[in-house]
């Protein structure tokens, strides 16, 4: 099984939502996360004083999907995600060697 | 000059801080119900209205509104500046008020009708353009208005009713509003996204301070202490406690949980119904128009979907609707035995008189407010532009507007 | 028909709003104390009490409490609906008032008792249910204490001093609290779980509401404007001031941190207790009284674990404890220098005599409140069901019974 | 003894309830601002002062300010522990109040003042050395400087004006402030990492809660209801919309954006610039005052980081440069037209004579309270110690001094 | 060493954490995060508008741990955070190729 | 690529983040968690009773980088978050397969 991450705009989580169980996929993990990358924070003031923040708003995915499905998976929201603006964000790939069902014990690629 | 009263200046001063108060309270109200990346968009529309219509009315507003008259359309400039407001009294004998408590105690009222506006426009609106419709609407509408309603205009001489605002608040600005939202279109989303309250704990405590505020808005426009303050404030409650249970029921009657916001809301709608009719009915008669207030904008709220517009917290459906209930029904239960000055309605023998005139002050605000709101706003979208760019509608107005953040826990 | 007195009426009115905004407080201060999942359904039971007592006691409470006498037991139907309530004067001379504001006042009481109780159910009792108790409640149990006490009733002619409703409401709610938490059974993972408060701030800022509003609902139980009202507000001032200070020292004193909702808890406990005496003490006895109460509710609540019942919010802790011990001081501490339609307590050459009454009083009110409170409960047990199922308590109230989010940042 | 006057009394009964709300709003207003970790250990800083301060000022406190004359510079012990106050009166005619409530409503001071100062010395200062600092400074600064100003103290007889505390309460509180930030150094992360506001909403509301409350503050220390309160009370209203509007402006002129926290901090700043002046000046000068002062606390502001000490929330940019501002104001734009018990400014024919006498005020309070708040701190450096160790400061001070946690969502 | 990330309902946090303390596992990282999957989210009203909430509120939990415990902890999360409901939640196994303490700079096993 | 986890105090993010911007890293990703370890957690007290908090507040980074540079931004990490004190954190190494940047469908090392 491959563990497919992805860090996106907040916005786009929707559209990326619609596109995953379009492909059939069943159950995903998600949280929101700070980014610092190439896209540049903003700046902020309080009573006078500016700061600069570094940090930009993300919405970060995670899903386990068999092998095969994994290119599938990476590639639907890269195609979902995508505004063609700096911050877009990452999609990665890792290897996942087991899991399991809590409920069931189902294991491997039954659990998911 | 006659001395002032002061039982009756210590009710308005109260009353005067209480409508002030319930403009930071509706910035709870509205922030709370927006996306956590606008809250303080929100909040800066109604705050900033503290501060821009406070100083319009002092040097022109209301002397328009309340220096003297002009073909019962608009005041005259006797009071620029608040010019020969202090040291002078208006009202007499237990009501005799200090003038200049009288001139803030109208202000404030200017304020909040401003801050209500803003809920149609929430979550898009460019702050500049909003500053410059604040302005501009509180001298070219509100104004003339309040002249109309209560300065002597042609409204009162007709004989409308209007205890607290029912017509030159809150259908004022529910028209105004409603040419807004269609001036500038939805906000990016709806109707295919959630777009939901980021904090409902702050809309309900929105909820209350309004609730309590209220009691000057109403109570206080009997313009000083006694029995008619008393009546509208009583009045002014059971209303609210009305129409909270008339929303809840109708929820849950209608297949649905009772919801916390649907029960804040509800108590809005019966106070927003219950305003122009506070100082001319009774407890019961008071009942029954926040359970109809109540229940008539639970189900005109079920409908916004089905209209082409994005009203985004409801300002059309629950300031519109309510008021215009409320103005409609002070024709029905109206009672000369609550209030003298008033006048019977038709169920205590007014016939239809005064109904008829009613609606003719909800028909005059409403198409005054709309036509002259979209003139305002169609001006402002030539020159300022109404609506920020897509990126700072997803980015969040608070970061693109302000250059602040919310929260950050 | 007499006049009133403008400045009584202006003061009477101003309570009866503070003591509404307390209701909003109050659900400030409890949903604080809850986890985040309930937030809605703690804030719901207050707010939406504002609804639902405001018309039962307009329609049948006030009259129930306040229209005459029965055998000292209970009020008649006089005024039904609040009938002949509007345009009558209550009180003479300088505290002359309108009716309406006095059953208005009243009503705020009727509110704030029932969202008292609120505190004990928390985080798992159904709305429904709740919704059935707080009716029930109101028109059975807390309509005739307040005519016992109050409205001409028989501890009144026994001559027992309740200022503001030590006993109609805090010891009423207390007991009342007690029996649901009794019935309710424990909160899942209490005593196991952190059943930890999720947002301290949010109670703080409850707690100032209270306090603020606590002045309306002490000096306002003068019932005009004047002396009594002065040294009733300072009192109330004074013993909250006291009340914290004790509860801080008390922690520190027994090795802990001084903690900010200790603190604020202090402050509720020592405007708790003085509220049956606020009108008829003085101010060094009144920083007594609060540092007493204070000390007590702090060592009650240590003991809170021992005991086999789950009073989610410390209803009893407080309102029990401080209630009791307030009105049990009052006939200690009582001065007719202070007001002399009092009487003199134990350190004022009264002897024992008030302070059996009081005792009288406490034991009638928990006793009453008690068993009254329990029957209502069991046949809403047996109809409509006490508590939530399991998976509703572990998903949150708010969306399982509100269907709503309490945050979304 | 003579009987009180209903309407003074019932106003001046709000005014001190609007007062002690200050506090709360205060407790948000700063709580805000800081980060999460230190929520609760800046609100309590407020609210702990509305204990300690309330019975310090009950015991002592007032009979030092209030209670006769000793050579002008402070008062006797007739009055220790409240010692008859209560049946008392104070002021004559229709300003005739019970001194139960001038006491309580001067003691309402005593505590915000004590408040204010907690802004310097967020997170970072030992709670212990707080609470010992509050005590001392409330008595022997606070009472003294009230007595020189209201008590028939040398400032008084001098002819120095300040109506509702520009001196007594916002430069004394300043000053306190800097000494504070001074002896405790700056926080950890100062000028490199972002202290940012953690919870801006809570901000405005503390700022709403303040302009509320305000009102009591200004148009209450009229003493009365009448002409006069309604004039300080208008005064304040539109000084906080031009220092709103000023800050907002002067924002956008220097090339930021329109900012929401400095649109509430404009609003206090012309709070604070007003404060001295309310009840002597006009409508117009009154918004000269807040734009002049909401100016002149942003490039106050601006500055801050050019100087070596950290002030966390900027009690000397606001309530410092504000209070001095508008001292020095009275002394330009006082009327007696306004108020025939003032004087009469540079503007309005009166010289340099009043404005002398401003700056000797403005002059005397800043060194006294610098000097005398400097050995306080240092005599608690020395026992107690200021501030928390360096692990505490990391953690939160609300974890490391008061075992809680503000927020668990 | 092996990382076993457990997807589990909030409120069984306690008597996971309590199972893996059993287990003598010394450290673990955990965060708040929303899960989609079989178990259906909820509807929420607001104003009369109803929405569906396809998120559920789920804890997700991180445990670093040498290779021959990682079947025994993923064993006691299994049995710990059953309810035998829908929405139970799923343990996943990756692989760890180092680890570091960065008070003392240990690595390997020597770090957890 | 290796995909570098870190759970560290959170008042030394800043000093990390200069520390990784030092190295040439252009972008991470950063999320608050809760930790649980050596490091004691606190007591609270509400209303009298006391509660003992296991959970600490840490943060969380994750940076995937080229295989080379792994081994430099984990030292970088261990040397700006030290401060010799319990609960410091760790560092953890883990094998990436896979990155794809959204905005262009760059692939590997090209997408970082
Ligand atoms: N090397 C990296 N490791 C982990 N996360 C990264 C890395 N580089 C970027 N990210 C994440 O991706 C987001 C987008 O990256 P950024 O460089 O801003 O734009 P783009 O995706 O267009 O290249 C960042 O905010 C960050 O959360
Ligand atoms: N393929 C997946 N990848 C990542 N997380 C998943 C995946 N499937 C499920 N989850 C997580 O596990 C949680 C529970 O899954 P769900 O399908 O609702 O029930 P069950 O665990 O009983 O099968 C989800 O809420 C989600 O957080
Ligand atoms: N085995 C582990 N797996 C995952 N995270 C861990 C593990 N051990 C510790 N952590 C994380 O590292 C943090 C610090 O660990 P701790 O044992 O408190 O101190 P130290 O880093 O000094 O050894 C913990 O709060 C936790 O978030």
């Amino acid at each position: 099984m491959k563990k497919i991450e992805a860090v996106i705009k907040p916005h786009k989580l929707d559209e990326v939502k619609e596109a995953l169980q379009a492909l059939g996929i069943s159950g995903m993990t998600v949280y929101e996360v700070k980014g610092f990358g190439r896209q540049k924070g903003h700046t902020e003031v309080y009573r006078g004083n500016e700061y600069t923040v570094d940090f930009v708003p993300k919405t970060k995915i995670e899903i386990v999907v068999d092998d095969d499905l994994a290119p599938k998976v990476e590639q639907a929201i890269v195609d979902a995600a995508r505004t063609d603006r700096i911050g877009d964000g990452k999609v990665f790939t890792f290897d996942c060697e087991g899991a399991v069902r809590i409920r069931t014990g189902e294991r491997g690629s039954e659990a998911l | 000059m006659p001395a002032v009263d002061t039982g009756s200046t210590a009710w308005m001063l109260v009353s005067t801080a209480l409508v002030l108060f319930m403009t930071p309270g509706l910035a709870l109200f509205y922030a709370g119900m927006v996306r956590s990346r606008n809250v303080l968009s929100s909040t800066m529309h109604s705050l900033f209205a503290m501060g821009l219509v406070s100083v319009i009315w002092a040097a022109i507003g209301y002397t328009l509104a309340f220096g003297g008259d002009h073909g019962g359309v608009i005041g005259g400039l006797s009071h620029l500046g608040l010019d020969g407001v202090v040291g002078a009294v208006t009202g007499t004998g237990p009501s005799a008020i200090p003038t200049s408590v009288f001139a803030m105690y109208q202000g404030m009222f200017a304020i909040i009708t401003v801050g209500l506006i803003s809920g149609a426009v929430a979550e898009r609106m460019k702050f500049k353009a909003f500053v410059a419709f604040a302005a501009l609407w509180s001298l070219l509408v509100y104004s003339p208005l309040a002249h109309w309603v209560w300065g002597g205009g042609w409204l009162q001489k007709l004989g409308a009713l209007d205890f607290a605002g029912g017509t030159v608040v809150h259908i004022a600005s529910a028209a105004a509003a409603l040419a807004a939202a269609l001036m500038l279109g939805k906000r990016k989303g709806y109707g295919t996204e959630e777009l939901r309250p980021h904090n409902v704990p702050m809309s309900v405590l929105g909820a209350g301070i309004l609730w309590f505020g209220w009691f000057g808005f109403n109570a206080g426009s009997a313009l000083g202490s006694g029995q008619l303050a008393g009546s509208a404030f009583l009045a002014t409650n059971l209303s609210a406690a009305a129409g909270m249970l008339a929303w809840t029921a109708a929820e849950v009657l209608t297949g649905r949980k009772p919801t916390v916001l649907g029960a804040a809301s509800g108590a809005v709608a019966g106070l927003v119904g219950i305003t122009p009719a506070a100082g001319f009915v009774g407890p019961m008669p008071a009942l029954a128009i926040g359970a109809i207030t109540g229940c008539l904008c639970y189900f005109g709220l079920r409908l916004k979907s089905r209209f082409g517009f994005d009203d985004a917290l409801d300002v059309v459906g629950v300031h519109g609707v309510g008021g215009a209930t409320g103005a409609i029904l002070t024709g029905v239960f109206a009672s000369v035995t609550v209030n003298s000055a008033g006048a019977n309605g038709l169920l205590f023998g007014g016939g239809l008189a005064l109904l008829g005139k009613q609606l003719v002050g909800v028909g005059a605000t409403i198409a005054f407010s709309l036509i002259a709101s979209a003139i305002i706003l169609k001006c402002i979208d030539l020159t300022i532009g109404l609506r920020v760019d897509e990126e700072s509608e997803a980015t969040g107005l608070d970061v693109a507007e302000h250059a602040e953040t919310g929260y950050e826990f």
